[in-house]
């Protein structure tokens, strides 16, 4: 069938208590503030979310130049081009970059601009707190960045390896600042989980019990768990290693009672998980766009919610593969190697259901749609290579070889980047009001397709024929340069194809077709509002009746009324069914936020070069919050009475 | 009129931002292959300033290693692998005298530090002429400074990735050296 | 009256053992005796004329001990003659006087008789000689050699003799820059400097004799030990084993300094002077070529091994007794094998240098526990028969009786905390490691007990046949060690070990021991706060001496261990206390008080213990030492009023 | 694909058991990855025939029955998949573990340094330990047992024809072991990221019959002879009384150092600079005389010696065979 949902603001235009008007007055309401005040006081999850968004593509795109010139230092053997210690800050940065400051960034933050949309609310659950979040994020990127540009990017990789990072071996404050960047990001990543968790679980429209929860918002709050279980590791060891250098503490010391391989099992513990941190949200996105397009439901909605959970929890058991050969125990080989096996089996579900969903659509193979099954090509050799690396005998012959690179690039680019561009031109629409080039997007995507392969294929088999990573070059009688070079031209096509993506985005921001409210015919609330999204998502809260919100039977949109316009309130449901639980009143746009992120940021990035900032650093901070939590008025008010009202119409 | 005043507030934080950048870059410069002030020129340093007649012109060797981080982690390298701290422990001194209290026999500039190692002195330290090169001098120096105190903090050494036994340098207080040649007191841009 | 310090531990069994004491005296032969001839007696047919004591006749040294034991002899015993002729006084090393004016009834009447000023301010660790009416101090680097005339009031200076030594030799000393002492023998004061010279001078005129290179500091090597003096052969080792030297022990021609024999203590066995008389105890001393087999290849080229202590001789076997210092580097792992023949007692015929026998004390040291402490050669009543022994209290914390003839192990017994080891094994001869504290690239071993000084560094013990016991002055210290790569650099240090030391369990760091050498264990003990580093001395009066670090010299009842008197000196003491009687004929006793030596370089060499591996680790040890004393050289002569 | 140098060039029993495994899973995930292809683009054909039609998505029961049978199948499948894979995997694991009964193993040390290798051959008689740098030889099947440790940083150690890496971490002692079942010369590289020169942390793997391995231990364990002619010997002398001593020994001469790797028998080892040029005359005078062009950030620094001086150097370094 072919649903017809129906726009909320033709609900509020038909509203009998002058419809203009209600706009007006919640718009005056859920608005920021004006000029530049405004954008450094805002608290709307979509504000931020979406320079959240940008930024992360920013650093993407710093991060992007950076492996371009790696690959030109490669192209061939003895290139004198970049030398060992410019090539390591590029090497680290890179990885830590795109790890740290735009895989798990942007897949939140498409999180945050998305899910309360999805879910049918007006905002996330704290929004100073997730305003915070974006700030200190944006501090500890432009932190790594400042650093590599006046040569102090870090240089030891960006797992960080103890004794390299120590103070014995990495000498300066490369080290602190990617400790510190660490530290940034973490505490980014993780409001950002709590944002999410809190408002799936609190926030949802009437009527959207957790069985309704479209897969997206799904993956979504998987994601945001495994963040909250994952990165408190990273953050806790990050802070370590900087204790470690700057106080003289003794955790990765051997010789004083600490380990060099309590760092390994700290950072692997995070790390591992962090690839399906941010792959998990990529099977979220396609399985959006999968629905849309194939004009139906994703087939095995319970199979595949349950494999997101699944995923979420095995990857915590499979960390220890990163460190076969320091060594392990034949028992502990067989462990992680059957617990790396194990996860192949909910992933390769959801691939499947996908496929299902494909075999019984009806699909329109518009960008989005090519992404997903570039997703599924790419993603899947991915997959099938990481069962190599997680097979001890093998994974001793090409693990910290060049098939490392090769298999993560296929995961992380086949499993988030390829979702996240297809996501890019389903939801830019939503966004900007305007649709993207198909043309350009379908030209740019094979690009894209062509590069990675043709980039990445050539380093698996480097690894295989026996060439270590993070080298900054290699000899010529290696044998290695025909491969590289044609990984190098890979890249260039990709450096192409993102040049493309960048001129589409361009100039659809500046002259793309008007997209309605629903460009695409979409299945969740997010196509029910207009494009792009009124500050206040929704004029009325809808009711939901269905997992495939706008594709009901019924055709109709039920919405719950009585929430005051005079003042940000917010709808409370209960954790499980979602019934009408509180209305919460939510803070106005505030410049605390930023506060405390500064003085966050003074006391992270001071104490790298006295401990005394740290000092200062918690006063401020403290100060800060005490601005934060200044009583001013009740801020949660228990519903006396809330009404819905029943607005059937068609 | 509003306009410059501006520009030049904006000028003056851009400048103060650049020299921040200018001292990091320093600080953290891997100088691999650089062409490193030749001996003669801190042979030529004099450790007195007492000098008959009228004093010549005092002569300068910029050390390249100073506040540079990397240099003076070098320099603790070397430090240990070249049996320094066979004599001198680390810093407390046995069969040579302590280097981390603020007894400088023999100056405590970069210059004289480097002249003591390369010319040896009359109580049992050897000279290395000839067995050290230049730059490696500087790091060692620098690295001797940093014991006492008289590197900055930010590129001095944090603690060993082994037996502690010691504050590290990075926290070691400066100690104001004190020695009979007026030259080895530090100048106030010294002071950490 | 006790130490308030000091705590006396008095065994109740040996309270009655000591009643059943019994001792008999014996006469020496002529009094007054100023030359130095060596004397060889029939051990076991000492003279056995009996005197009275304080007649001025020497006591011979005989002494029965309690409970069923025979006698303890000293084999070779001269007659009490007054003097003091070389650091152990005899050759048996036993540093007994038989004068016995100062007795524990008057010893708390000593007054200070009148006191020297040698000027130099470093670790006083020598023995004044007394040679008729002369005293001769040397003096830590710059080595200066003084002649005082006992014969005046305040015993001024008869002559100086200044043998500059090349200032450069102090950067390859490696713990301060001490003199263990000299020795006279045919006229002559014969002392070794810092930068490897032996020194004969006139005793007499104060004028150089000759004078011998015999080491290189280029290549680490210095002298600190005193020089014994053995039928015209003046007998030399040297040290560095900090400094990857070779290891050497060198006889002299007492008349022209000429080189009359070299035996190295590494190498093949042509250059250990090892031929068809060796015939070592144990199978692992046995072996072709052990001395380069048992070292990585080129290695034993800077293997250590010198010999910086004490040198004993039996007349009657013809041989003398040593020990060799810890190999180099102190890293083990840089030199897998026994390192032969580092911390080794050697038994060589003085004549020709050959070697009669070896033992190895510590195959593959560990913790730099050097084998160069004093034998003291006793004949003792040993099941049933009397054995000729060597008893020898280690660095590693055992009292070795060995027989001196063959180099059997006869008992082996711990006088201090011991962890490194688990005992020694008797059959074998070798002891058993504890792997738990075998240093470790990569790793950090910790309490080490003893540490790298060992239970008994240098400092030498004395043996009264009156009471049958030894005293042993010692130390109480524990360690954590870090092994890392050791570099040869020749002339530079060979260490590969950093070392933070502290006081072991009980909290004091010094002791002093009374040990039944028969029994096979302690009778009494005194702990001290510091480190005792400084010689016994006992004497016929049944006093014994020491100095602590901070600057007592005590006096103690040689049979109660109860202090009798004391005095605070200008500086620490770690000189080695010598008695006299001097041409007024009235007995004094003598010692340098001047902190110093390897835990007192703290003070004399000023090392900063922020740095607790300083001074090879023993800073940490002593950082309070600086508020206890300061530098001192000063010569102090007590005696009864 | 058994292209040199990679993981399928096998020389010994762990390699050659570890490449049928990999092959196996390749093969596998080949397979697996066409049936997913396959499966995709039917679905695709399938539904873009579906649109052509004009049909609506296919949301019928039975359809979904059938799907649900085909996702189970495909679940089941690749369950068992995975069984084959864990069993296989274990398997391997134990046919690649150290023979416990393995006779007359040799034991050698491997100290990785910033960035280059020290191999040490133990041996009952300590006089015939062996040390040398940057260079292995094995006998031909006989079984090694190494011996990991590192002086600084996390190393990898890696014979790519012989088996998988082993970690080389301070504070740890690991072990491994490798035999060589066919002579051959390799390239081994450092597998861990370990600082500037990690791409240039290599050595050469020279596996050799016993009684070639006997006469080149044999031949490396001999002290350097001295120089004869008077070049060498002022070689020597530059070599003794300038920079060269601080860091490298020679057997036989006062230069025991050891911040760099040891050159008692440098002329006869195929390359210098660990692993990364060819040991020539030419190369060897580049590298004395700046390194840092070679290898930016390495530890060796630039040494001005004269032009005389270098040529005595070379000379000298040139006997040492």
């Amino acid at each position: 069938m072919s649903a017809q949902p129906l726009p909320a603001e033709r609900a509020v235009e038909s509203d009998p208590n002058s419809p203009a008007s209600l706009h007006d007055r919640l718009e005056r309401v859920w608005r920021n503030g004006p000029g530049l005040w405004g954008w450094l006081t805002s608290v709307n999850h979509k504000s931020i979310a979406l320079r959240s968004i940008i930024t992360a593509f920013a650093f993407f795109g710093i991060a992007g130049v950076e492996a371009a010139l790696m690959r030109v230092q490669l192209a061939r053997p003895e290139n004198s081009f970049i030398g060992p210690d410019l090539y390591n800050q590029l090497f680290t940065t890179h990885g830590s970059a795109m790890m740290f400051l735009f895989a798990v960034p942007v897949v939140q933050s498409v999180a945050l601009y998305f899910v309360p949309i999805m879910i049918g609310t007006r905002n996330v659950a704290f929004p100073r707190l997730n305003a915070f979040g974006y700030w200190t994020y944006l501090i500890g990127g432009v932190l790594l960045f400042s650093g590599l540009f006046t040569n102090t990017g870090p240089d030891q990789g960006w797992f960080s390896y103890v004794p390299l990072a120590g103070p014995g071996f990495s000498p300066g404050k490369r080290v602190d600042i990617w400790a510190q960047m660490i530290t940034f990001t973490e505490i980014a990543a993780i409001v950002a989980a709590i944002e999410v968790i809190v408002t799936v679980f609190k926030q949802r429209a009437p009527g959207m019990s957790l069985n309704r929860v479209p897969p997206f918002v799904w993956a979504m709050v998987v994601m945001s768990f495994m963040v909250l279980v994952a990165m408190p590791y990273v953050a806790t060891a990050s802070a370590m290693l900087a204790m470690d250098r700057l106080i003289a503490t003794q955790f990765f010391n051997y010789a004083e009672g600490g380990d060099a391989l309590l760092w390994q099992h700290l950072f692997w513990f995070f790390g591992h998980p962090e690839v399906y941190i941010i792959f998990i949200p990529g099977l979220g996105m396609v399985s959006a766009i999968v629905a849309t397009f194939s004009r139906r439901p994703v087939f095995g909605y319970t199979a595949v919610v349950l494999s997101l959970v699944a995923i979420g929890f095995l990857s915590f058991g499979l960390w220890v593969h990163h460190m076969f050969a320091t060594p392990l125990t034949q028992t502990g080989q067989s462990f992680f190697t059957a617990a790396s096996a194990m996860i192949a089996i909910p992933t390769g579900v959801t691939i499947f259901c996908w496929i299902a969903t494909i075999w019984s659509g009806r699909p329109r193979f518009d960008t989005p749609m090519l992404y997903v099954v570039g997703f599924i090509a790419l993603f899947t050799i991915g997959g099938l290579s990481g069962l190599l690396l997680a097979s001890v005998p093998v994974d001793l012959q090409i693990t910290d070889t060049d098939f490392l690179p090769g298999h993560i690039h296929y995961v992380l680019l086949g499993g988030m980047v390829f979702p996240l561009f297809g996501a890019l031109h389903y939801w830019f629409p939503k966004v900007t009001g305007r649709m993207m080039s198909e043309r350009l997007g379908k030209v740019s995507f094979w690009l894209l397709f062509i590069g990675v392969n043709v980039t990445f294929f050539p380093q698996l088999l480097l690894g295989i024929a026996g060439m270590p990573r993070r080298v900054y070059t290699y000899l010529a009688d290696s044998g290695w340069g025909g491969l590289n070079l044609t990984s190098s031209i890979g890249a260039g096509l990709i450096a192409l194809g993102m040049l493309l993506l960048v001129i589409n985005v361009a100039r659809s921001l500046a002259a793309g077709a008007a997209a309605g409210a629903d460009p695409w015919g979409g299945e969740t609330l997010e196509w029910a509002i207009s494009s792009p999204a009124p500050d206040y998502n929704f004029a009325y809260i809808p009711i939901v009746h269905g997992r495939s919100a706008l594709w009901a039977d019924t055709g109709d949109l039920d919405a719950v009324a009585g929430l005051r316009e005079d003042r940000r309130e917010i709808l409370q449901t209960t954790m499980l069914d979602a019934v009408p639980d509180s209305r919460h009143e939510h803070p106005d746009p505030t410049i605390v936020p930023l506060l405390t992120a500064l003085a966050v940021g003074v006391g992270l990035i001071w104490g790298i070069f006295d401990p005394i900032g740290f000092v200062v650093g918690g006063v401020l901070t403290f100060i800060a919050l005490a601005a934060w939590g200044w009583p001013e008025k009740p801020s949660l008010t228990r519903a006396r009475s809330w009404r819905c009202q029943s607005d059937r119409r068609r | 009129m509003r306009t410059r005043r501006y520009l030049r507030q904006w000028g003056r934080i851009a400048a103060i931002c650049a020299l921040g950048l200018a001292l990091a870059c320093e600080r953290e410069k891997r100088r691999f292959n650089d062409a490193s002030p030749s001996a003669p020129a801190y042979a030529a340093v004099t450790l007195d300033t007492l000098q008959p007649g009228v004093p010549s012109p005092e002569l300068t060797v910029k050390s390249p290693s100073e506040g540079n981080a990397y240099d003076i982690a070098q320099g603790k390298q070397l430090f240990e692998q070249w049996n320094c701290s066979g004599c001198h422990s680390h810093g407390g001194g046995g069969m040579g005298p302590p280097l981390m209290d603020n007894e400088w026999i023999y100056g405590s500039s970069p210059e004289n530090i480097v002249a003591t190692i390369v010319e040896g002195r009359p109580n049992g330290m050897p000279s290395f002429r000839n067995r050290i090169t230049a730059n490696q001098l500087w790091q060692l120096a620098a690295y001797v400074r940093s014991m006492s105190g008289l590197e900055a903090k930010a590129p001095s050494p944090g603690r060993n990735d082994g037996m502690q036994y010691k504050v590290d340098e990075q926290r070691t207080p400066f100690r104001t050296p004190r020695a009979s040649a007026s030259k080895t007191l530090p100048a106030k841009s010294e002071r950490p | 009256m006790i130490d308030r310090r000091g705590t006396r531990h008095i065994s109740p069994r040996h309270v009655a053992a000591r009643a059943a004491v019994a001792f008999l005296t014996l006469a020496a032969v002529g009094t007054g005796c100023t030359g130095g001839s060596e004397q060889t007696a029939n051990a076991k047919t000492p003279p056995t004329s009996t005197a009275s004591p304080g007649t001025g006749g020497g006591h011979t040294l005989v002494a029965r001990n309690g409970i069923g034991a025979g006698q303890i002899t000293i084999p070779g015993a001269e007659p009490e003659d007054g003097q003091w002729l070389r650091p152990a006084k005899d050759y048996a090393s036993t540093r007994f006087s038989g004068l016995d004016q100062i007795t524990t009834a008057n010893a708390s009447q000593l007054k200070l008789a009148w006191s020297f000023s040698t000027g130099v301010l470093r670790g006083q660790e020598a023995a004044p000689l007394v040679v008729g009416s002369t005293m001769y101090v040397v003096t830590p680097y710059p080595n200066i050699l003084y002649a005082l005339d006992l014969s005046k009031p305040g015993g001024p200076a008869k002559w100086k003799y200044e043998p500059q030594p090349l200032a450069a030799a102090q950067g390859v000393a490696c713990c301060d820059v001490v003199n263990r002492g000299a020795a006279f023998a045919d006229g002559k004061i014969f002392y070794n400097t810092l930068d490897n010279q032996t020194i004969a001078v006139d005793a007499t005129t104060g004028k150089e004799v000759w004078r011998t290179q015999l080491g290189d500091i280029n290549h680490g090597e210095t002298i600190t030990m005193a020089p014994l003096v053995v039928k015209g052969k003046v007998l030399v080792g040297n040290s560095g084993g900090e400094l990857g030297i070779r290891g050497w022990l060198t006889a002299l021609d007492a008349k022209t300094g000429k080189v009359a024999w070299r035996a190295y203590h590494a190498g093949p066995d042509s250059l250990v002077r090892i031929g068809p008389r060796f015939k070592p105890f144990y199978k692992t001393d046995q072996g072709k070529d052990l001395g380069v087999t048992t070292w990585p290849p080129d290695k034993w080229k800077q293997g250590g091994a010198g010999a910086w202590g004490w040198i004993s001789y039996d007349a009657a076997l013809n041989l003398i007794y040593y020990g060799t210092a810890n190999p180099g580097p102190w890293n083990p792992e840089q030199r897998p094998g026994d390192n032969k023949w580092s911390s080794t007692t050697f038994a060589r015929d003085p004549d020709t240098g050959e070697a009669v026998w070896a033992y190895q004390v510590t195959p593959h040291d560990l913790h730099d526990y050097d084998g160069i402490n004093e034998s003291i050669l006793l004949d003792l009543p040993w099941k049933g028969q009397t054995r000729r022994v060597l008893v020898r209290p280690e660095r590693d914390g055992y009292v070795y009786v060995q027989d001196r003839t063959t180099g059997e192990v006869l008992a082996a017994d711990t006088f201090g905390v011991v962890n490194s080891t688990l005992g020694v094994n008797l059959q074998t001869g070798r002891p058993a490691v504890n792997q738990e504290k075998e240093p470790q690239m990569g790793k950090v071993v910790r309490e080490i007990c003893p540490a790298s000084p060992g239970t008994k560094d240098w400092q030498p013990s004395a043996f009264s046949p009156r009471t049958g016991l030894l005293y042993i002055p010692h130390q109480n210290l524990c360690m954590d060690v870090e092994p890392v790569e050791a570099n040869y650099i020749a002339g530079t240090p060979y260490v590969g070990m950093n070392v933070k030391m502290y006081a072991g369990p009980g909290g004091h760091r010094g002791v002093f021991d009374a040990w039944d050498p028969i029994a096979r264990k302690k009778v009494w003990s005194v702990t001290e706060d510091f480190p005792v580093w400084s010689g016994a001395l006992v004497t016929a009066g049944d006093v014994v001496f020491y100095g602590t670090m901070d600057g007592w010299f005590k006096a103690l009842d040689a049979r109660s261990g109860a202090i009798l008197w004391r005095a605070k000196l200008g500086s620490g003491i770690i000189g080695q206390p010598v008695t006299y009687r001097a041409p007024d004929g009235k007995q004094y006793v003598a010692i340098l008080a001047g902190v110093g030596g390897w835990p007192g370089a703290i003070v004399s060499a000023g090392i900063d213990a922020r740095d607790s591996s300083a001074g090879l680790g023993i800073a940490n040890a002593m950082r309070d030492l600086p508020n206890a004393t300061t530098k001192g050289g000063t010569l102090y002569v007590f005696g009864l009023p | 694909m058994t292209w040199a140098g990679s993981i399928f060039d096998t020389a010994g029993t762990p390699a050659e058991r570890i490449a049928r495994l990999a092959w196996f899973l390749i093969i596998v995930s080949a397979v697996t990855y066409l049936l997913v292809l396959v499966a995709t683009g039917i679905a695709i054909r399938r539904a873009r025939a579906r649109r052509t039609r004009g049909d609506l998505a296919d949301t019928r029961p039975e359809t979904a029955k059938r799907l649900t049978r085909n996702v189970a199948i495909a679940t089941i499948a690749t369950t068992l998949i995975l069984l084959v894979y864990v069993t296989a995997t274990a398997l391997t694991g134990k046919a690649i573990a150290w023979p416990l009964n393995a006779r007359q193993p040799l034991t050698i040390e491997v100290t990785g340094y910033q960035w280059w290798w020290q191999f040490r051959y133990r041996d009952s008689v300590p006089s015939n330990w062996l040390t040398t740098s940057n260079e292995l030889h094995i006998p031909v099947g006989r079984p090694v047992r190494v011996i990991l440790l590192s002086n600084d940083v996390i190393h990898s150690f890696w014979i790519p024809e012989l088996h998988g890496k082993q970690d080389l971490i301070p504070g740890h002692r690991n072990t491994t072991w490798i035999q060589a079942d066919r002579p051959g010369v390799w390239k081994a590289h450092c597998a861990e990221f370990c600082g500037h020169q990690h791409a240039k942390m290599q050595f050469d793997v020279v596996a050799e019959s016993p009684a070639q391995f006997d006469q080149w231990y044999r031949r490396q364990l001999a002290s350097a002879l001295p120089p004869t002619d008077s070049a060498a010997k002022r070689g020597h002398d530059v070599f003794v009384q300038r920079t060269c001593i601080m860091c490298h020994s020679i057997n036989g001469t006062e230069a025991g150092s050891n911040v760099g790797p040891e050159l008692t028998h440098i002329a006869s080892r195929p390359s210098i600079a660990a692993g990364s040029l060819p040991n020539t005359r030419v190369n060897l005078g580049r590298w004395i005389l700046n390194p840092q062009l070679i290898k930016p950030g390495v530890r060796m620094p630039p040494n001005a010696l004269s032009p005389a001086d270098m040529n005595a150097l070379l000379d000298y370094l040139e006997t040492l065979k």
